[in-house]
């Protein structure tokens, strides 16, 4: 990819940004923020990072654009949209004088940077203990294995946290609005033929990860968005939020990832996986936490209880 | 490491746990306030001997993640254990029972152990990143938990948590892009290769982190927030999560980078320290409301902690202990974490009981609820840091600090404060002690709660008479620029 | 420019006027279904274009198999899109 | 646990039991006040017990590390003793004065449990071998004394608790800040080796000094930080008795006594210069406070003002250099703390049982109530100086000091203090003895109904204990002696 | 052709830069919790475009940022998700609305 394109894609992405955040109507800025995400996707194929750019196009700009329709949908609905009046000339200059500082910092950090050759060869190196091919599922789930199972808890806190937002009357209900379709229409029909596709994707992507790009966010992302699907295409309702078999789904993943490292810990290692067996457990902890995942995500866009029926 | 690793997976395990029980996920923290105490007081003997540390899953910093507790950690640790033990047994009043599921009483249990992960965490952590991550586990349960009173506090709260976090990320990313390691020794190791842009990012992990421990000036979030929450949870709040992000900001200047702090950045700390102590007793003073009242005086003890960083050194005095100001921080924050969640528990009962919130409700409240009263009163002699309480002991190691490095100013900024504190928490006191008659009082749900804020007010006061055992902890595994002063200190 | 790259770019250059084409109507036109409709099938058609000219460019079959299987897939997703949005559309904007 | 160790911890922690049954036993007053006596007796034993080993040289000390090099120290030498022996006997005598006093009214759970808390208190303050352990009790002793001001929760007494706190809180911030820069320079300071100053300047050392004495200053009540005592009248006798007799008041001096004997030294306070200006300023207390009490018509207004004055002559004491300064100063530590108590128990009776809070009612009060009013006699000659009551014994020592020290005008001061003394309670002698029964009196049998021995015999004990103090002065065991053996100990280390 | 290639990840680098001051003007100017929220967001991309930009070298980005970035972006949605549904539920409920709250049922 040439220096020009990514000058292009830059300029690009700076427009869709400025857009995004001073745009005058705010479905505009929401859509925008959409293509702003696909086009960051974009910029980290040219780096050649295929793990980020999957993980920003589905979770960056997908699911966050999804969540921010959907609050936009719900800030209508509540009469809550008095957008399209400019913040008074004060406050933007002292946010524009602040922003300019904070650009200025940052940049004459960045060009301070010392040449640093980071642990590219370090990873590639250790990560053969693994006997797992991609280096960056590498890091995530054998070299800082930690940080991944703190952040997969920080997903089910959210979701207990959105689910807190339920008001007492509806609890026990159902999240998110009725969708209905005619029977036999394109939406139904495209409902049926989609999701198979789609499993077999997050299947693969799963399967792929652990010696070529994918692994369990960006797969989970793709099933989550099977499930929005099916949803949306009115052939399912969404699951009662009490129901114990989601919520038996929504902990697998993190529970079988805690087990797995406090299991080590007694063996001597916490977070340590026995010699040879490191590249079947790590698969076992990804299948477990895509389909984790995956719900937490479909039920955080779901957003807190809404009906009983 | 294998210790502090279950230190933090404990409450883990019991988040996902109370997930899926369902209605009995309230009756878990019989199980898990034992257990998880038990681990803490396992630490503190075992830190006792040497700190404790080591690379989880075995690779090897800057590649993996190292967890270690030195002495502080393991007494904070503790102390945590036993602070959320409580609050979690005193909110059993209000989201227990066997009462059928709701939105709250179910998804209280997971917050309240995402909030005590995220603590636990972010005291066994060294690392960067993982702080951040930890640190994001914690505000997001905390702001749900503040939204369980009011949600507009919540949504400023959230915003500043954002924006805070947001901050921390930028200047983690950047430190790693100039020194190519997140661990904080290994950067102690590199820093002065890439001086001015460690300094750029220590400023920005230092801006993130003043935001989140709601340092004056950017404490606007913290009394609406934790004075509208339920009480257990304004407990939680006020005195567990502002100290989470003060440690991580203490741990990256005496850890990770302690010979770049130059005289300014340290007066400034120390400024803003003092600002802090006389606006948020100023404005305790004037509240009219119990919980606002107890909430700015939460905004001025934190400025309290601020001060250590001035007083490190605490001078080549006389006293024996030049650790002075290291050992006072982690008196201070032990016995603000027993004392403010045993003031909240039980101005909550209180409230509750006289069915008011103002503090002239109160009058009379001694006779009728007498020990809650006991219990509000020990609480307020530990803030006050009047002896024999652990905030004494705390009070005393810094003046004895400030003294001893000729900084005067920073005694008398305590002394006053200590007064002004005496001001605002005998208003209420008084309260309670005026009037002849017994009023009615509504009753609690369970008698037993007023035992919460007793033990947590006895356990201040002990960690004052006590308080040979917690110092030489607490300065075991100190680092060298907590003794020889922030300045001094050649990284 | 040998033929085979001749081609390529008269393609890719069919594709940029079908997506043009599309654009204008979306500006032109005056209602939602008419722009739904416009940006439907000029969009969709350009991007047939632009995969076969990608298919060619590399020229394995491999390449281009998947290239035409993720044409496919944004079919079905701009059919399902429109449809969505022209229920929207018809359905009385929520009472205010 | 030897000997050595446990008997300080019992004096110190023996009122604890007591204080948590009278919280607990709330119900059953008559377990509690069983209690409460049989507690006061056994403290009164091990002072016994410890009278006798320290005369026979024996060492008591308990030591625990709050931090390490900062001792909490609690150790019995002679002028421990001396004030726990006072605080036990009048302990003693108060708490069976407060049971009948109280007999009937609220709250006495609360009452007894801060009134232990504060003996603990004050035999803390008594045995505190280090100037920290010295501040934590003096602390604890105004936390335990607030709530007691504001016992009966009236407008007055929240009043007065207002006040008390102002002035106890803000002294203790001045001890506060003088003891930490004492100890920043010279590290933790305990009484038997007193301070190094070596690292203060003259100047430095005086204001650590100004700062110690000022902030002991506040519960001495020395000019112009004594407004809280007439103030503190609103709570009730039992509590005006103990606080003005035992413990707040003795507290203060018994601190000043110590910072300028075991922190500073005599020679160092009068080489600093510092001693003759304390001496001044207690004077100008003492006459200031008498000439305050000549105008009170109310009785325990009056008594507050004495208070104010009397504690003052301590602090003469222990200002002015020379072993006879020194004994007068102590020995009035002691004699004092009887006098006044038994004045307070005589208002408290009158109040109580007569309803006589004011001077013009006294007349004729003598007839009717003659043994409360014999010892209020007593306890009122024995303040002005009259030989043979403890007071007069006080007074001499004081003035030999002062001749001994060369500052003759201190005789001048005792004279012109003793006379405004005659002044302001003589009056009340005359209206209750030799004056016709004033109309609004009850009569003879309506008192003698309601009179029971609990409520009187108190007073009758500690008159009979100033009579004694001041007749077997000579005795071994006396007040005197100690004070002498006290002084002796510190003249010739 | 290398310091071209180092150059390109300071391209990006740079571009990261811009997009978090862009995004903190947008935070700081607006009101609208929604808004914040795309501001919030656009930091964060950038933040990680810089921490990309920065690791990228001949052998491509360093394998560690990435992961972090991944995580970083998880962690991000989690937290939009949240505050969304909390601005939602304020606007439609008011602060302490529904007195169907299983009230104050303890202190």
């Amino acid at each position: 990819m040439s220096l020009a394109f990514d000058l292009a894609l830059c300029a690009f992405i700076l427009g869709a940004a400025a857009l995004a955040v001073a745009g005058r109507n705010l479905f505009g800025s929401v859509v925008f923020y959409i293509v702003y995400g696909v086009l960051i996707a974009l910029a980290w194929l040219s780096l050649g990072a295929v793990d980020v750019a999957l993980a920003e196009a589905a979770i960056g700009a997908g699911v966050t654009g999804v969540l921010l329709i959907g609050a936009w949908q719900g800030m209508k609905e509540a009469g809550a949209l008095e957008d399209s009046q400019a913040p008074p000339w004060p406050v933007r200059l002292w946010a524009a004088l602040g922003a300019a500082l904070t650009g200025g910092l940052v940049i004459t950090a960045i060009i301070a940077l010392p040449g640093q050759d980071g642990l590219t060869r370090t990873v590639a190196d250790e990560q053969g203990a693994l006997a797992l091919g991609n280096p960056v599922t590498a890091v995530l789930l054998g070299f800082r294995a930690y940080d991944t199972l703190l952040e997969t808890l920080v997903l089910s806190a959210a979701l207990a946290a959105v689910w807190s937002l339920s008001p007492e009357r509806v609890w026990g209900g159902i999240p998110g609005p009725k969708h209905v379709s005619r029977p036999d229409g394109v939406m139904a029909s495209f409902g049926r033929l989609l999701p198979p596709l789609g499993l077999l994707v997050g299947v693969y992507l799963v399967w792929a990860g652990a010696d070529q790009p994918g692994g369990a966010f960006q797969a989970g992302t793709v099933l989550a968005a099977v499930w929005i699907l099916i949803v949306l295409s009115g052939l399912r309702d969404e699951p009662r939020v009490s129901s114990l078999p989601l919520r038996a789904v929504i902990i697998a993943g993190p529970a079988v990832f805690l087990g797995a490292g406090l299991a080590g810990a007694l063996a001597g290692q916490a977070l340590g996986y026995p010699p040879g067996y490191a590249r079947t457990a790590i698969l076992i902890i990804e299948y477990a936490l895509t389909v984790s995942i995956a719900a937490t995500l479909a039920l955080l866009i779901a957003g807190p209880a809404r009906r009983l029926s | 490491m294998n210790l502090l690793f279950a230190l933090a997976g404990a409450p883990l395990a019991f988040l996902l746990a109370s997930l899926i029980a369902g209605r009995h996920g309230a009756r878990l923290i019989w199980i898990a306030a034992p257990v998880i105490t038990a681990l803490a007081f396992w630490l503190a003997l075992e830190t006792h001997a040497r700190p404790q540390g080591g690379a989880l899953g075995g690779w090897m910093p800057p590649l993996g993640i190292a967890l270690e507790a030195d002495g502080l950690g393991a007494v904070l640790l503790l102390t945590c254990a036993l602070t959320a033990s409580v609050t979690g047994l005193f909110a059993l009043g209000r989201y227990g029972g066997a009462r059928p599921e709701s939105a709250r009483r179910y998804t209280f249990w997971p917050l309240f152990y995402g909030l005590w992960a995220g603590m636990n965490a972010v005291l066994v952590s060294r690392d960067l990143f993982n702080l951040y991550v930890a640190i994001e586990l914690l505000s997001i349960c905390a702001v749900a938990l503040a939204a369980f009173g009011s949600r507009q506090a919540a949504v400023n709260y959230m915003m500043i948590a954002l924006a805070g976090s947001l901050a921390y990320l930028l200047g983690a990313v950047l430190i790693y892009a100039a020194l190519g390691t997140l661990d904080m020794s290994l950067i102690a190791q590199r820093a002065p290769e890439a001086r001015a842009s460690v300094l750029i990012a220590a400023a920005l992990i230092t801006g993130g982190l003043m935001a989140k421990t709601a340092l004056f000036p950017l404490h606007g979030w913290l009394p609406p927030a934790h004075g509208a929450a339920p009480t257990a949870v304004s407990a939680l709040l006020s005195a567990l999560v502002v100290k989470a992000s003060f440690v991580i900001l203490a741990r990256v200047w005496f850890e990770g980078l302690p010979g770049l702090a130059g005289a300014g950045v340290i007066t400034a700390f120390g400024v803003l320290g003092a600002a802090a102590i006389v606006y948020g007793s100023v404005l305790a003073i004037t509240q009219t409301g119990l919980k606002a009242l107890i909430a700015y005086s939460t905004v001025a003890q934190l400025g309290y902690l601020f001060l250590v960083f001035p007083l490190a050194g605490g001078g080549e005095s006389a006293t024996p202990w030049t650790a002075g100001a290291w050992g006072a921080m982690g008196f201070h924050l032990s016995a603000h974490m027993l004392a403010k969640a045993g003031l909240f528990l039980a101005a909550g009962l209180m409230i509750y009981g006289a069915g008011g919130g103002r503090i002239a409700d109160l009058t009379g409240l001694a006779r009728a609820m007498p020990v809650t009263s006991l219990a509000f009163g020990l609480c307020a002699v530990s803030l006050m840091g009047l002896p024999p309480s652990g905030g004494f002991m705390a009070k005393y190691l810094m003046l004895i600090a400030a003294l001893a490095s000729g900084q005067w100013h920073y005694a008398l900024v305590i002394l006053a404060g200590g007064l002004m504190a005496a001001a605002y928490l005998f208003k209420p006191l008084a309260r309670l002690f005026a009037g002849t008659g017994t009023p009615a009082i509504r009753a609690l749900p369970h008698r037993s709660m007023a035992l919460a804020p007793l033990v947590l007010g006895a356990a201040a006061i002990a960690l004052g008479l006590l308080s040979a055992e917690p110092y030489a902890l607490m300065v075991s595994g100190l680092p060298e620029a907590g003794e020889a002063g922030l300045e001094e200190a050649e990284p | 420019m040998s033929p085979g790259e001749l081609l390529i770019t008269a393609l890719l250059a069919l594709g940029v006027f079908f997506y043009a084409a599309g654009t204008v109507g979306l500006i032109r036109f005056p209602d939602t279904h008419s722009r739904l409709h416009a940006l439907t099938k000029a969009d969709n058609l350009g991007l047939g274009f632009i995969v076969l000219a990608a298919g060619l460019h590399w020229g394995d079959a491999w390449i281009a198999g998947k290239l035409a299987l993720i044409w496919l897939l944004a079919l079905f997703a701009a059919g399902m899109a429109a449809q969505l949005v022209a229920r929207a559309a018809l359905k009385p904007e929520p009472r205010e | 646990m030897s000997a050595a160790m446990l008997v300080p911890i019992l004096l110190v922690l023996a009122p604890l039991v007591p204080a948590l049954a009278s919280a607990l036993l709330s119900g059953r007053a008559r377990a509690r006040n069983a209690i409460n006596i049989a507690f006061a007796a056994f403290k009164l034993g091990v002072v016994a017990y410890a009278l006798a080993g320290v005369e026979a040289g024996a060492f008591y000390e308990w030591r625990i590390a709050f931090v390490p090099g900062l001792d909490m120290v609690l150790r019995l030498d002679a002028l421990a003793l001396l004030f726990v022996t006072l605080s036990a006997v009048l302990w003693m005598a108060t708490t069976l004065y407060a049971i009948a006093y109280l007999k009937g009214s609220a709250h006495q759970a609360r009452f007894f449990a801060f009134f232990n808390l504060c003996v603990v208190a004050a035999s803390g303050i008594a045995m505190s071998g280090s100037l920290i352990t010295f501040f934590v009790f003096y602390e604890i002793l105004t936390l335990a004394t607030w709530p007691l001001v504001v016992h009966t929760g009236s407008a007055k007494a929240m009043a007065a608790g207002r006040t008390y706190l102002a002035y106890t809180l803000a002294g203790s911030a001045a001890l506060l800040a003088g003891i930490v820069w004492l100890e920043s320079g010279s590290g933790p300071v305990e009484f038997a080796a007193g301070a190094d100053l070596s690292a203060f300047s003259p100047l430095a050392a005086s204001m650590i000094f100004v700062l110690l004495i000022g902030g002991l200053g506040a519960k001495t009540a020395l000019i112009p930080l004594h407004a809280w005592l007439p103030a503190a009248m609103a709570a009730p006798a039992p509590v005006s008795a103990l606080l003005h007799a035992v413990a707040v008041v003795k507290a203060g001096a018994f601190g000043v006594v110590r910072v300028i004997y075991d922190v500073y030294g005599i020679e160092t306070v009068a080489a600093l210069g510092l001693g003759l200006p304390l001496a001044a300023l207690a004077s100008a207390t003492i006459l200031y406070g008498s000439l305050q009490a000549l105008r009170q018509s109310d009785i325990k207004k009056r008594l507050a003002y004495s208070t104010v004055s009397q504690v003052s002559y301590i602090v003469l004491g222990a200002s002015l250099a020379g072993p006879f300064a020194v004994i007068g100063g102590l020995v009035h530590l002691v004699h004092q703390g009887l006098m006044k108590i038994t004045l307070f128990f005589g208002a408290g009776v009158l109040a109580e049982r007569a309803g006589v809070t004011d001077i013009r009612q006294l007349d004729g009060v003598g007839r009717r109530m003659p043994v409360t009013m014999a010892a209020f006699s007593i306890a009122a000659l024995g303040m002005i100086g009259v030989p043979p009551v403890a007071g007069f014994v006080s007074k001499w020592y004081l003035a030999i000091g002062g001749y001994q020290s060369g500052a003759s005008w201190v005789i001048a001061v005792l004279i012109v203090s003793s006379l405004l003394n005659a002044a302001y309670f003589l009056p009340l002698l005359y209206r209750a003895w030799l004056k016709p029964a004033a109309p609004g009196l009850p009569d003879r049998n309506a008192l003698a109904a309601s009179r029971t021995w609990l409520l009187i015999a108190p007073g009758a004990f500690t008159a009979a204990a100033a009579l004694g103090a001041g007749l077997f002065a000579g005795f071994e065991l006396s007040p005197l002696s100690w004070a002498a053996l006290i002084a002796e100990r510190i003249y010739l280390p | 052709m290398t310091e071209l290639l180092a150059e390109r990840g300071h391209v990006f680098a740079l571009t990261g830069a811009a997009l978090i001051a862009l995004g903190f003007y947008g935070f700081m100017a607006q009101r609208a919790v929604i808004r914040r929220l795309i501001s919030f967001n656009v930091i964060g991309s950038g933040v990680f475009l810089l921490f990309g930009g920065t690791g990228y070298s001949a052998a491509g980005v360093d394998p560690v940022p990435q992961a972090l970035i991944i995580t970083g972006i998880v962690v991000a949605l989690a937290l939009t998700a949240f505050a969304a549904a909390l601005a939602v539920r304020l606007a439609q409920g008011g602060d302490r609305d529904d007195g169907t709250d299983d009230g104050e049922a303890g202190p």
